[in-house]
Order: C-alpha cells, then structure tokens, then sequence
C-alpha cells in the first residue's frame, strides 16, 4: 500500500532529534510490550510480514503521532483479536471473558534463547534466477493496496542488480496469508540522480533489496 | 491484494495511558494463560543485558586485527558473525559493507525501523524517527551533516535501505593511532553510530583511557 | 517539497466522509477566521502561492490532524508574524504590544467586493511557448525543497499536452518571494496506467496543469 | 528553494480551542486597526448568502438549453461565466469539461483544496479531505462508487487535478424526461456533486416539484 510509512523522500519531518545515553527502553511498559509481541508471536498465528502491515494500517495521522511502541500495541492488539486470542470486550476490560478457558503459555522461561534464535527468510528452493550481477532492471511501478516492500520512491525507476541473495519469503503474499510463495531476493543500487533527479549528488546511490517479481528487465 | 483486517479505531488511536493499557494487556494475558510473566522478564534480560552494540564492535575489532577474518566478513557476513555467536532474531541474515576514504555506507530502513539487533542491539529512537527514515535516502549528506560529518564530495555515498530480512552492518574505517591497540581495546572504541554509518570511529583520546 | 500536503495516490486514508445539508461554515470561527484571512490579505503582505506553503510546512502529524480552517488558522499566523503585522507576544497574548501603533485597516467593507473579485495569475507576456497541443512531454524528476506544483506521482511520467492555458505566474518562485516569472501553463494529460501501473483501468487518465519548467519535451 | 521560514511549534499544533484562539485573534487585529469587523461580515455574508453551487446551477441549465451559449462555455469558460456575473476569486481562470455517455470528468484538487468558489461556492469537508485528495486520483472508479455512481467499463474517466489556478467546472449530462422543462426548473435539478463530478444529475422527481 501507498501508506504513510512508506515516508522515504518525504520532506517536513525537520531534523532529527538525538538522545545522549539512550536507555533500551524508555519506560517499563516498552520493554513488557517488546517482551509480549515476542511471548505473543510464538503462539505462531501471524507472521513478520503481517505484523509489519498491521502497523501499516494504522490510519495516518495516529501513525505519525504514535511513538514506535505505541504502534507495536495497536498492530498487536488488532492481530491477537483477529487470530482469536482474545477478544475486543476482553481488551477493553482487561479481564477474560466469563468463563473463557485457560491456555498453557506458548512460550515457557527455558523456550525464550529458541524463540530469539534466527528465524531465516531464506528457502532452500531450487529456481533458477531471472536475474545476475550487473544486469540492468527497473522497479515496476505498480501500487498494490496490500502490503509490500517495494518503497515508492524507486518505483519506475532504473537500477543495476548487485547481488542474488537467494531465494527468500515474499512479504506482499506472506502478510495476508497467501503463503511464503518465495522468490530470489537482490540487492539493487540506484544512482541518487536517477531517484532524486538533480536534489541527489553525482556520487549518491541508495541500494534496496527487491524481490524478483518487483522488477523488470531493462 | 486488498486490505484483509480493519482496526478498531479504539485500539489505533494514541492511547492516552499506554503503560496502563500494556499493565492491563499483560494481566489479561497471564491470566488467560497466554504469556508467562517469567518468559518475558526472560526477553527483556535478553535484549537489556546479553545484546547491544558491543557485539557489533567485537567484530569490527576482529575484521580490524584479522585480515582473514574481515575477507569472510565481507563474503559471507552471516557465516563470519555466527562464528563470534552473534546472529539472532532480527539479524536472520547479514551482510557487511566497508567504509573506506572513498565509499561512505549509511543504513536505513525507510518503511518501518528494521535494524540488526544481535549485532547492534534495539535501535535507537532517532533510527526509527520519521525525520530520520525521511531523509536518509533523499539527502544522505545533509544527515550526516547534522551528525557531524561532512564528507568530501570525491566519497562516495552508499544508502542500504533495509526492505528485506537482509541486515546490515557498517564495518567502519580504523582510526588513525590505533597501530598499537589490542582487539578489546579497539573494541572499546567502535561505536553504535559508526556502525550504522552516521558517524567514524573517533581516534582513541591521547592520555585517557579509549 | 515532497511534503504531507502532496498526498495524491496515497492509501490508508479510509472511506469518504460526506455530511448531508452540509453548512457553509460549521462554526462561527470558521467565518470569522475565513474573513480575517481575506481582510489580512488585503495588506499586500503575502501571495497565494506563499499562503498555500505556510500550510504545507506544516509539521505532518499536526497536518492530518488539523481541520481545513485549523490549517489556515496556522498558516496566517505564521505569515502575519513573518510580515511583521503581529508580534508572536501579541498572538499568544491576545494584546497589542504596550505602545504599538494604531493601523487603519487595509480592507474597508465597502472595499469587499472589490477585493473578492478576481485576481487573475494570467500575465500578459509574450513568451514563445515551447510545447503545443498534442506534444508528448515527460514531467521532470526534480524535489525541491520548497514550494512546488508538480505533485509528486507525475514526476517522470509520460504525457500530452492538451491545451495551453497562457502565460502565469511561477508558484515555485512567487511562494519564496523571488518573483512571480511568469511561464507558459499547460494542460496535460497522464493516462492512468503510465501513472498507476495495472492498478489503473484502461480508460482512466488525471489531467494535470503544469508549468513550462516542469516538462520536458519527449 | 530552502524553507525561507520556519513556523513556531505553538503555533501549528492543532489548537486546544480553535474558538477562542480566533476570537483572540480577531480582537488583536481590530484593537491594532488591522482589520475592521464590518468588513469580516461582509466578507461572511457574500459566501452565506451570495456565493453557491446556484451560480454553477445557471450556467449548467443555461449550456443545456442554449447551444449557442454550451458551445462558449467550453471554448472560453471565463469568459462564458463572466457573462452570467459568475467570476471572482478562486473563480479567476475557468474551464468547462462536458460529461457525456463515453467520457466522465471528475475535479479534485491533491495537493491542497482548490474549487472553483463563484460558481460553487466553499467547499464541502469531504472535497477537503484526505480521503479524497488521496484516492481521487488513483481509484476514481472507487470514489465514484462510493458516492453511488458506478460507471461501465467503457466510459473514460478524466480526472482534473487542479495544480494551477485554472477552475474546473463539470458540465453534467442533461437528465432524461426534461424536456419541457425552463431554465430555471432545470438549474433546481443540477446538484454540486454533479458539477464537481462526484455524481450524475438526477432526472426530475415524478409528481414532486423538481
């Protein structure tokens, strides 16, 4: 989706503020949230991809006031309640339901070093690449309504393939339970003028990494 | 593909107390016997004490004293980070860019705040900032201007923009004055900004400790 | 600039909102400040170009937040202070400054008809223009960082030119006050898929007006 | 071009009380001789009662029932509009673009609320709204049919998006079954929507008054 977070080129935002000695977590309840989307996500009910654009969703102008945790607590609540896990009544109370069961924890104190294991995107699928270092490629200029993670400021837009990262889980299927369908995944530079146009420098270049079917052969 | 879910406005606006909804959230959870308090303590510990940017800059320290090393960093950055035990949830899979006196490397992640924290630990604010995830790909320069460095035109800037699992991991130049220095040591001078890319590694301070 | 304000294409904004036997003005504000802004412009402080721009500099957050008339509420305090009209101690007070001058007001009532009628951005200028109907012209892929006219989903887009609407004032310059440089104004049509990709239909195209130095000829 | 001004936080927070804030303001301006009240009522008066979607209305009827008058219309539209008085600010530059069975034109101004005030008078809050400037331009078939217009697959739809000062007044199809009718009864028919695109002029109310 052409949502608001998908803000890279964005003007307006003004500078950016630093914070000497930043703690991990700002308050106690960031760090509980943070520990309960991870004890939360081990129920396995959603994905990465999905958490991502339920965040997305957020509409934007709470998106932009809401700080990163705050967003973590809406996109979480909206997917435990759509997973079934709890219900809107019983955020609202805070208390189960009457008569709601009793669940045993998915994730036990000895699970948690597993569940913050690597977690790997990549699938061992044999398909042969569309594409090698050094080919040139454009971005498509597509705008799907769902999730997807190819930014709009590349769209259209002509670049040179560095990389096969092999081939790895496709977000825009995988965040709506459309499956892993997977994909080989590239690094992709574009020049800073092709983006920017005269704003960039002769010597600027972004690199995105862009699964197959977002481009197209140049 | 069109939207699957819609929130509920009650839960999408700025909650007014969010450490009273997360207190509410939890004890709802606990006694629903969907989280066990001990596991998140367990997380939190995780991510307070065992992992931050000091993982980050033992490597860099190692890729600094260890040519061999730093050849497998660059290659096969996952591989060479899970020889030091440092890969992780959200650092899946990694790759390492160099800087040197003619290519800067700077990393983004445009549409939400991705960041490798098992090298690096959790971001910090101003990385999951709309300001700074605004600009880095528009005015790379300009960003590193106001964080104090101002490049010559002649270097080259790179932008890693992290849309994928794939995570990055600025290896940054080895300050001058360094010959002499142990791999600790130098470790104790990498830090978290120089790895992201939005600063160099400052010289050791003459007479103190580094 | 790539601002808040340039949100055409964007999603997530939800579903439209209408209001039936919708009033003019929904509260007595809303008039009164829609009058004051007329009557302030009458001081010749400001442009239009330059008004719309205090708005779009707007923090974002606050931005989509703001009603219509809250935004204009914005923008003309900061052009007032900026015009040096009101002091922002005599904005934040409600109170002239001790000793300040007594003005007499710029627009008289029996001056209103005259200042609500049209104030044309058409200039009689004889400047040879460089597109005619029917020519195929790209928008330019440029981001400035003030206050611009092209939005952003036609940047790098093919179109045709279908009319020329004359010569008229530069909003790019007259908003920063570096003049009105007047140019040649055309409109020009976009197909809908060369902007959207397949998300458009077959037979949607957007018509944009768009100055001489937005477009290159194709 | 840079920012040549900066705004004060104060100021462009959206306002706790937008009433008083105003009220304030007003009479900061009138004790400092900068505005004068009568000249704010006037001023309110002219787009209560003089200014609305009833000047569009006349022009549309007049264009279905003088060809010789539809024919300058959407040659020279100002100059069409200046003949029935209807010009004025935001109004400074008119064209007309005729809705017909094969093309359908809609106006919306993206990058801010352009429309055309001395024949529509003000803007409703829906044209001024993000939802609208936002999808108008990239799923007019979607807005269209939430307003209850849903359009074959062989009609046009052109989409104006008014970046300069040039208006765009929609010159709707002439509903069936009114033939008979006079100007007047038929600029009763013609609605805002119809005239911004948003709809179609409904055919007159059997029995009613139109």
């Amino acid at each position: 989706m052409n949502g608001i977070h998908d803000m890279g080129g964005m003007h307006g935002f003004g500078p950016i503020e630093r914070e000497a000695d930043e703690p991990v977590f700002h308050a106690p309840w960031e760090a509980r949230l943070f520990a309960i989307r991870h004890a939360m996500g081990a129920w396995g009910k959603w994905n990465i991809d999905g958490s991502r654009h339920a965040r997305e969703i957020i509409p934007p102008a709470e998106y932009l006031r809401m700080s990163y945790y705050e967003r973590w607590l809406a996109g979480l609540i909206a997917q435990m309640i759509q997973a079934g896990l709890v219900t809107r009544e019983e955020v609202r109370s805070g208390r189960p339901a009457p008569g709601a069961a009793r669940a045993t924890p998915a994730l036990a104190p000895a699970e948690v070093a597993r569940v913050l294991a690597r977690s790997p995107s990549l699938r061992d699928v044999q398909i042969a690449p569309r594409f090698q270092a050094g080919d040139r490629v454009r971005a498509k200029n597509v705008h799907p309504t769902g999730h997807t993670r190819l930014a709009r400021y590349a769209r259209g837009k002509a670049g040179v393939v560095l990389r096969d990262h092999g081939v790895h889980v496709f977000p825009d299927t995988n965040a709506h339970g459309l499956g892993e369908q997977p994909r080989h995944l590239y690094s992709v530079r574009f020049e800073g003028r092709e983006l920017w146009g005269d704003s960039a420098g002769p010597r600027d270049a972004v690199h995105l990494d862009l699964w197959e079917s977002y481009l197209e052969p140049l | 593909m069109p939207h699957d879910h819609d929130h509920d406005a009650e839960f999408t606006e700025v909650p007014s107390d969010p450490a009273l909804r997360v207190k509410a959230l939890e004890s709802l959870l606990v006694e629903k016997g969907l989280v066990d308090p001990a596991a998140l303590d367990a997380i939190i510990d995780t991510y307070e004490r065992k992992i931050g940017p000091r993982n980050g800059a033992r490597i860099v320290a190692r890729a600094w004293t260890d040519p061999a090393y730093k050849q497998r960093l660059l290659s096969d950055a996952t591989a060479a980070i899970a020889e030091l035990g440092h890969l992780g949830r959200q650092g899946e899979h990694m790759v390492a860019v160099e800087n040197t006196a003619r290519v800067h490397n700077l990393v983004v992640c445009t549409l939400c705040s991705c960041y490798p924290w098992p090298v690096l630990g959790l971001p910090p604010v101003w990385y999951k900032s709309s300001p700074y995830r605004s600009r880095a790909v528009i005015d790379p320069r300009g960003v590193l201007r106001e964080f104090g460095l101002d490049l010559g035109d002649e270097v080259e800037v790179r932008v890693w923009d992290s849309t994928s699992e794939m995570r990055y991991l600025v290896l940054p130049e080895r300050p001058p004055g360094t010959e002499g220095l142990s791999e600790d040591a130098l470790a104790g001078l990498v830090t978290r900004d120089a790895m992201i890319g939005v600063a160099k590694v400052p010289p050791p301070v003459k007479g103190g400790r580094p």
